[in-house]
């Protein structure tokens, strides 16, 4: 049982959180102006490191979504920061 | 290559077996190769034997950075099987499944395939049209699909939860008869040994460390035990591939997970198929050990390391004992868990990628080792050819950008 | 029968005398034995056979390391496979039966094989069984497998409790060294729980007995556990830690006698492992043969039970510790030589007979041990205990991540410091002796002042290893049959890593988890290539520590307990009715009313049709999303426009995902400018939720608008068909003038009501909500008024028929992961939309812009309905799936079949007789509009 | 029929599970809504001095808020207020059906709650999974109070019955 850290909840059972996706995407638009390869990168495209990530996730608890970085490989927990503008 | 067969065995038994030679030699890597498979698992192994066999092209190396077949070809439940719903999919799994039927002989390796048949158990009336779905898809596309009712999954699988408390009674579902389990470390050592006596280097503990591009062609591959020099470079390394690849500044839909499985003490017979439920998303089968293997869902949290966490174990635990009450009696015995790469519609990526000269063949997520033959046949395809088999160009990575995904979990609702 | 029963030692109940069988012969023991005790004592020396060549087998060890001793055990007519004999405890009137046996231990059948064993190598079955196929070969192989028998009939409970605990210090293991850490901790006035998985603390003190202080152990042990309870600790013993997992988390299995196991999840702030470790076999040829055993054990069994192992006794060791155990055997009044291969050794035991520098090389015996030779000197025995070191239990160490050192005094792998987040002391680090362990526990649990003082010196011991020119057949792994030779072999064809050694030859992979037979086998693998120990490495230690379970995992998830479905409020009512239950979408539903399925639902249709229906749409999402930034949201996340919707209207629209997929469908109510309801599908209301979270959160001003799921405050009735507003009118609703699509909130006796005139039938309907404790009195007055209108109530079969007939969709049965609104014959927007929204993009590319896509269409019949999951095949070339039927059932209003189906470039081809294919048989149909009743939607207003 | 038989029940107000040192109530709640937005705001509207709780803190006697986000809270109160829609800075939602409340007390309340709940103390929001649902927990006197959306009540209550026989 891993524990995340809401930036808003503190430590919680892996089982309260949902891995969104790799943090750092940003949506191309407007549409008609996206190329089909962009867009295939932007909705599919990762970097699935070893070691450091940085992710979005949900506390599904909350509904919060929020950056975590993690180690990919030890599973360690580096950090949790709220989504920017979201403050307590 | 020495003969393995009964006469052999009983042979070398008078002499103390003391006549067997290595069952594949442990090469050190020469300057240059005609091509190099990075990822001694059985895929990279099968593509290395398939370019030797199918190709003619033997000056190759795989270069593995651990143990052969360490990585997920050893740490799976062994299901091979082609019940898929689209035919794209059949067509690529259906050409494995042939593989594997033959592949004991081809390889002089039993690999100890049992095609025992596989039931994908419905629960539920809209469940069961699913599945007439998919047995339909199946017929058409050629391949072995028959929609079985509950008294003969219960004839097949008498200790099913059948009783008034299941949460999940079994109304039938998808069987494939020629589905099964093979012995995954045969598939590894098979390959090895066979690729190996058609003069193909097998050299492990030597990892990537670069892969050399000049003038937008591969050209080289940097490893911990020196650079070779190549113009093919074939990445077969499931996880790792993703790491492969951004060497060259390629992206890949890839996502990370562990991938558990489970392994109970050993008892005499008493479940004699495959079954996948759909009710609990756990899968099950018995090794000829007597062993239960079992599988079930991903851990939901990307990952590189190959270890099981507990949430999972319970889900896939709890919902065996669903399916099975009496299988409480039994003792967890081993665990592990592989690192799978998977895909958003869960289909394998293969063909070429970045520089002129490399391709890959990975996203395997959940089902690497029922392809291995035709993972292996495929990318030697295009390691040799340089051009896509009819069957492995509907998994192109071109389909994420044309749109056209293969998601099976999407297409039938079931997960595989 | 050698073994035999002291008159006075152990701690055995004299007075209560316990009788069971051994396959089918009676023996008796006492209360307080283990079922490996009493058999020592009292029963035949071959307990089982082993997995591969069924040789005879008799018990080794005294806990979860034991190989050999495993028994299928029937109590009260219910039997359990594979029991460790060593770790139960005896009951008066158990059978036990031998494993892998047939008929029995003594007299198997199979033990044939071993006179073939020469041409059964490691991995034979990869050289052979190729010529007929392995499946021909496969049965046999089967049956000759396996161990215990499963009790088909024998459904143990779900019911083993999973427990979490937050703990400041978790020490495991209650020998000497985690009692003092404990003690040296809770005197500090920590809280610390103390784990082990024997009934009592103690660990080798228990056996090998001792004064700490100078007074008795027990004392020690007793002042411990006293320390730790009264600092808010816990002490948990018959309970096994069995893995370390991620982010500091244990799972132990706490065993129980009278109530449900428990499962235990601990997560401490500091960890202590004192865990002992594990006496190592020593390897000569023929030692598998019964009445070999650990020396360690046969003192425990001595000590603690009475149980002696025999009367004339040969001890092989290379160390100080079974000079304790020949001690006590020879007070006993057993014939004991003991054989240490050193040249300097402590003094012999009173009675002891002591041969220095002197090595057993080989037993005798047909099925159990008769003699040895030691040094080319033939001695006469009946029982042989062995000793060739320890082996440090460092499994948690490792699983948490830990490194190991090779240390050649003790010649063992043991914990490298520093480099996983527990301290290990103890023997498990290799500080074998008491007053080590005492003194490493104390100093690990922060003890202040000196240590609890005992006498003795550390173990002395020198390295013993399987000698790779050794003759004979020694064995290794004793449960898999893996011998030295078979190391050997797989050295000699490169399966030389460890873990190819593992996988080729099954050496460690018994159900003792390799316990005593890793350290050798990678011992010998080094010797073969002339690799040192750290060199050749180790596999990975894995969970279990031990075999767990599966009902301790799979802990109380079962039945009705599993992935329980959400259930209505009304649920009492609607069973009154006749309801039959059926789940859809996570929810429990009335599937239909009364026991006929398939009449009930045809006749439910066509009524509703006729006069009225009256069906619970609770489930129904409503998510509330209100703020002056709703319908900014809203037209973000939907595919329909939401932002030109009047108050006071609904409409009908679909979310997308961002890869274009039509992900859910339904109706946005708007009641305010700032308030909107979402009824999404009952069954993704969760995950609509969440899309129009995170949007709101990552793109918009959350600040702005807010979202709250409320779906379960209301219950929401619907009535439909051509009578359904008089039956209304009957049940004293008051309608207000509602067009189509008109939604009013107003009271009905005071309470609030919303009702939307909102259809999934294709009929006029209305959607009556009210909040839920107000609901059974609604569901009264419309039951009440029902009689009187002809209608009647709808389960959600025939609500299916109802919206068949109409061709509206179900999504996840009609659509499927490449369903995109454009195939629906919702183009509209995606033509026209200018704006951003989910899932734009991705109805632009190539793929889908072909206009071959597979579109909703409908399918006309005779006869019986289609079945659903027929496919239609393509009207041209090869013989290939061009779609397949969705939804089918037959329409009793209509009087005929009708069907749904997803068909290429479908929409283009309406009129066109296409063939049907299903399980093998072919049948014809026409393509027709999806919508089969009512096509100008003239009922809506009725 | 070809499914199964679902025998356990919704407990209905007042429904009580008793077990050796245990006593589980169940009760409807007298007035809940929620609000979103600016709490401040909106405690300081609807139920002036309202505390606002997070997971086991102790509730006191209505009007408190138990904390589910940053934003989101559930304001019980003595009956319903039914001021919903969205107000200057913050929205309402009548939820006084959305849960119902299931009391746990007695000396073993403790395993019961080791046994249903993960960690997580001294957080500011009291949403959480209990047993396995979603929830919001806190401290009663002499116990916990559990607040569980009303379709999954069945289940907890029939886990919580078993637990109590298999503690």
């Amino acid at each position: 049982m891993q524990r995340f850290s809401c930036p808003f909840c503190g430590l919680r059972d892996e089982t309260e959180f949902h891995f969104a996706a790799e943090a750092g995407k940003h949506r191309p638009e407007p549409a008609p102006e996206v190329s089909d390869a962009d867009w295939a990168d932007y909705l599919f495209g990762n970097d699935a490191p070893r070691g450091p990530a940085r992710e979005v996730w949900v506390h599904l608890t909350c509904g919060e979504f929020f950056v975590m970085t993690r180690d990919t490989v030890t599973r360690e927990v580096l950090g949790s920061a709220a989504l920017p503008g979201r403050s307590q | 290559m020495q003969r393995y067969s009964a006469f052999s065995l009983l042979r070398h038994g008078l002499t103390g077996h003391r006549g067997w030679r290595p069952a594949w030699a442990k090469a050190r890597p020469r300057a240059a190769y005609d091509a190099v498979i990075v990822g001694g698992g059985g895929h990279g192994l099968a593509t290395a034997y398939y370019l030797a066999k199918n190709h003619g092209i033997s000056r190759v190396a795989v270069l593995e950075k651990g143990w052969i077949g360490g990585g997920n070809t050893g740490r799976n439940t062994t299901a091979v099987r082609s019940n898929y719903f689209y035919p794209e999919s059949v067509a690529l799994y259906d050409l494995s499944l042939r593989l594997y039927e033959r592949l004991s002989r081809a390889l002089n390796y039993n690999v100890m395939l049992s095609q025992r048949g596989m039931l994908i158990a419905a629960h539920t009336p809209a469940q069961m049209e699913i599945c007439a779905r998919i047995a339909n898809a199946m017929q058409l596309n050629g391949v072995d699909g028959h929609l079985m009712g509950a008294e003969e999954a219960v004839r097949r699988i008498p200790l099913l939860n059948q009783t008034a408390d299941a949460r999940f009674r079994c109304l039938g579902g998808v069987w494939q008869g020629r589905a099964g389990v093979a012995r995954h470390d045969a598939v590894a050592w098979g390959y090895a040994r066979a690729a190996s006596a058609l003069g193909v280097d097998i050299i492990e503990n030597c990892a990537v460390t670069g892969l050399d591009v000049q003038g937008g062609r591969i050209c080289g591959v940097d490893t911990t035990l020196g650079r070779i020099r190549t113009e093919r470079v074939g990445l077969a390394a499931a996880g790792a591939t993703p790491g492969l690849a951004a060497l060259t500044g390629v992206r890949l839909p890839i996502h990370t997970y562990a991938l558990q499985a489970f392994v109970s003490e050993p008892v005499k017979p008493m479940l004699d198929t495959v079954l996948l439920y759909l009710g609990t998303g756990t899968y099950v089968s018995q090794s000829d050990k007597g062993e239960l293997v079992i599988g079930g869902g991903l851990d939901r949290v990307p990952t590189h390391g190959q270890r099981g966490n507990l949430p999972a174990q319970e889900t896939v635990i709890s919902g065996l004992l669903e399916m099975f009450p009496a299988f409480a009696q039994l003792k967890l015995l081993r665990q592990w868990a592989g690192v799978v790469d998977v895909v958003p519609d869960s289909s394998p990526v293969i063909g070429p990628v970045g520089p002129g000269g490399l391709y890959v063949n990975c996203g395997w997520g959940t089902g690497g080792f029922k392809a291995i033959p035709a993972g292996g046949w495929l990318l030697a395809h295009l390691l040799a050819t340089g051009a896509h088999h009819e069957i492995s160009r509907p998994f192109d990575l071109d389909r994420f950008a044309r749109g056209r995904l293969i998601d099976e979990a999407a297409g039938s609702g079931i997960a595989h | 029968m050698t073994g035999w029963r002291h008159d006075s030692a152990g701690m055995v109940d004299r007075d209560r005398p316990l009788s069971f069988t051994f396959d089918g012969q009676p023996c008796t023991g006492f209360a307080g034995d283990t079922l490996a005790s009493a058999l020592l004592a009292g029963g035949p020396r071959i307990l089982g056979r082993s997995f591969k060549y069924h040789r005879p087998r008799g018990l080794w060890g005294m806990g979860g390391e034991e190989p050999n001793a495993i028994l299928d055990v029937t109590e009260n007519g219910r039997t359990l496979p594979n029991v460790r004999a060593t770790t139960m405890v005896l009951r008066d009137g158990m059978a036990l039966r031998s494993v892998n046996a047939a008929p029995d231990a003594a007299r198997d059948r199979l033990g044939l094989i071993d006179l073939a064993q020469r041409f059964l190598p490691a991995g034979f079955y990869y050289k052979t069984f190729m010529a007929l196929g392995w499946m021909r070969w496969e049965p046999m192989i089967r049956r000759m497998a396996g161990l215990g028998v499963l009790d088909a009939d024998h459904h143990p409970p779900a019911d083993a409790p999973s427990m979490t605990a937050e703990i400041d210090l978790l020490v495991i293991g209650a020998g000497p060294a985690g009692l003092a850490a404990a003690r040296a901790a809770a005197r500090a006035g920590r809280a610390v729980w103390l784990v082990d998985e024997a009934a009592e603390p103690g660990g080798a003190l228990r056996w090998r007995g001792g004064e700490i202080d100078g007074a008795p152990w027990q004392a020690f042990a007793r002042d411990s556990c006293q320390a730790v309870t009264a600092a808010g600790g816990r002490v948990l013993t018959d309970t096994v830690l069995w893995g370390a997992f991620d982010h500091g988390m244990f799972a132990a299995w706490e065993r129980r006698a009278d109530r449900p196991d428990r499962h235990w999840r601990l997560r401490a702030r500091e960890v202590i492992l004192a865990a002992g470790a594990i006496e190592r076999p020593l390897w000569f040829a023929n030692n598998d043969l019964p009445g070999v055993m650990s020396s360690e054990a046969a003192l425990h069994y001595l000590a603690l039970y009475g149980a002696v192992a025999g009367r004339r006794i040969v001890i092989g060791c290379a160390g100080d510790a079974p000079y304790a155990t020949a001690a006590a055997l020879a007070a006993a009044g057993c014939q004991v030589t003991l054989v240490d291969a050193r040249s300097e050794t402590p003094p012999a035991p009173e009675g002891v007979t002591l041969r220095r520098a002197a090595r057993i090389t080989r037993a005798h015996g047909h099925r159990e041990v008769g003699a040895v030779t030691v040094e080319g000197v033939h001695l006469d025995c009946d029982t042989v205990l062995v000793s060739g070191g320890f082996t440090p239990s460092v499994h948690l160490h490792c699983q948490a991540g830990g490194k190991l050192d090779f240390d050649p005094r003790t010649d063992a792998l043991i914990p490298r410091p520093g480099s996983a987040p527990l301290l290990t002391v103890g023997a498990a680090c290799g500080a074998f002796g008491l007053a080590a362990a005492l003194a490493g526990g104390h100093v690990a649990g922060g003890g202040a002042g000196p240590a609890p003082a005992a006498s003795g010196a550390v173990w002395g011991i020198a390295p013993s290893r399987p000698d790779p020119k050794a003759r004979g057949r020694v064995w290794i792994d004793p449960q898999n049959d893996v011998t030295l030779k078979d190391v050997k072999l797989a050295a000699q064809e490169g399966y030389r890593s460890v873990e190819h050694l593992k996988r080729y030859t099954t050496l460690g992979m018994a159900t003792d988890q390799g316990r005593s037979a890793n350290f050798a086998g990678l011992a010998a693998m080094a010797a073969l290539t002339g690799q040192t120990i750290p060199e050749t490495g180790t596999t990975t230690y894995r969970p279990p520590f031990t075999p767990v379970p599966l009902s301790v995992i799979g802990g109380m998830r079962r039945g009705e307990g599993f992935a329980p479905p959400r259930r209505l409020r009304l649920e009492a009512q609607h069973r009154a009715l006749g309801a039959r239950f059926r789940e859809y979408g996570g929810w429990l539903r009335p599937a239909h009313y009364g026991t006929d399925e398939a009449k009930a639902a045809q006749a439910e249709a066509r009524t509703a049709r006729q006069t009225a229906g009256l069906y619970d749409a609770s489930p129904l999402g409503k998510i509330e999303v209100l703020g002056p930034g709703a319908a900014e949201l809203l037209d973000f996340c939907g595919y329909v426009r939401m932002s030109t919707l009047k108050p006071g209207r609904a409409r009908y629209g679909f979310m997308l995902s961002e890869t274009g997929i039509v992900f859910d469908d339904g109706v946005v109510l708007r009641l305010a400018e700032d308030r909107f309801i979402v009824s999404a599908s009952s069954g993704h209301v969760g995950s609509v939720r969440m899309i129009l979270e995170e949007a709101r959160q990552d793109r918009f001003d959350p600040a702005r608008v807010v979202l709250h799921d409320v779906t379960a405050q209301w219950t929401t009735l619907t009535a439909t068909g051509p009578a359904s507003r008089a039956l209304l009118g009957g049940a004293g609703i008051d309608l207000p003038d509602l067009p189509h699509m008109g939604v009013a909130e107003t009271r009905w006796q005071g309470v609030p009501l919303r009702i939307a005139r909102v259809s999934f039938t294709g009929d006029a309907s209305w959607e009556l909500s009210v909040p839920a404790r107000h609901g059974a009195a609604l569901q009264a007055a419309l039951e009440t008024a029902r009689a009187g209108h002809g209608a009647c109530w709808v389960g959600l079969e025939a609500v299916m028929i109802l919206r068949a007939e109409k061709g509206f969709i179900l999504v996840g049965k009609d659509t499927d992961g490449i369903t995109m609104p454009q195939d629906l014959g919702w183009g509209g927007p995606r033509d026209r939309r200018q704006d951003e929204y989910f899932g734009r993009r991705s109805l632009f590319t190539p793929e889908a812009m072909r206009p071959d896509r597979r579109q909703l269409v409908g399918l006309e019949t005779s006869g019986a309905p289609l079945p659903t999951g027929a496919h239609v095949l393509a009207s041209d070339g090869p013989r290939r799936s061009a779609g397949f039927v969705t939804s089918s059932c037959h329409s009793p209003t209509l009087d005929r079949p009708v069907a749904l189906a997803m068909i290429e470039g479908g929409r283009s081809r309406i009129g066109q007789e296409v063939t049907v294919f299903h399980l093998g048989t072919l049948s014809t149909a026409r393509i027709t509009d999806a919508c089969a009743l009512d096509p100008e939607g003239a009922r809506l207003h009725g | 029929m070809d499914e199964r038989d679902w025998t356990t029940r919704t407990p209905d107000p007042g429904a009580t599970l008793m077990g050796e040192g245990v006593t589980i109530r169940c009760a409807a709640e007298s007035g809940a809504s929620l609000v979103s937005g600016d709490l401040d705001a909106a405690i300081a509207s609807l139920a002036p001095g309202a505390p606002m709780l997070g997971l086991l803190d102790e509730v006191p006697e209505k009007p408190f808020a138990l904390r589910i986000a940053r934003d989101r809270a559930l304001l019980c109160t003595d009956a319903p207020l039914g001021q919903e829609g969205w107000r200057d800075g913050f929205a309402v939602s009548g939820a006084d059906d959305l849960f119902l409340v299931i009391e746990i007390t007695g000396a073993r309340r403790d395993e019961i709650r080791s046994a249903c709940l993960g960690g997580g103390v001294g957080s500011p929001s009291a949403a959480t999974l209990f047993a396995g649902q979603g929830a919001l927990v806190a401290t009663c006197p002499g116990g916990l109070c559990v607040r569980v959306e009303a379709p999954q009540a069945a289940a907890l209550w029939t886990h919580l019955d078993r637990l109590i026989a298999a503690l």
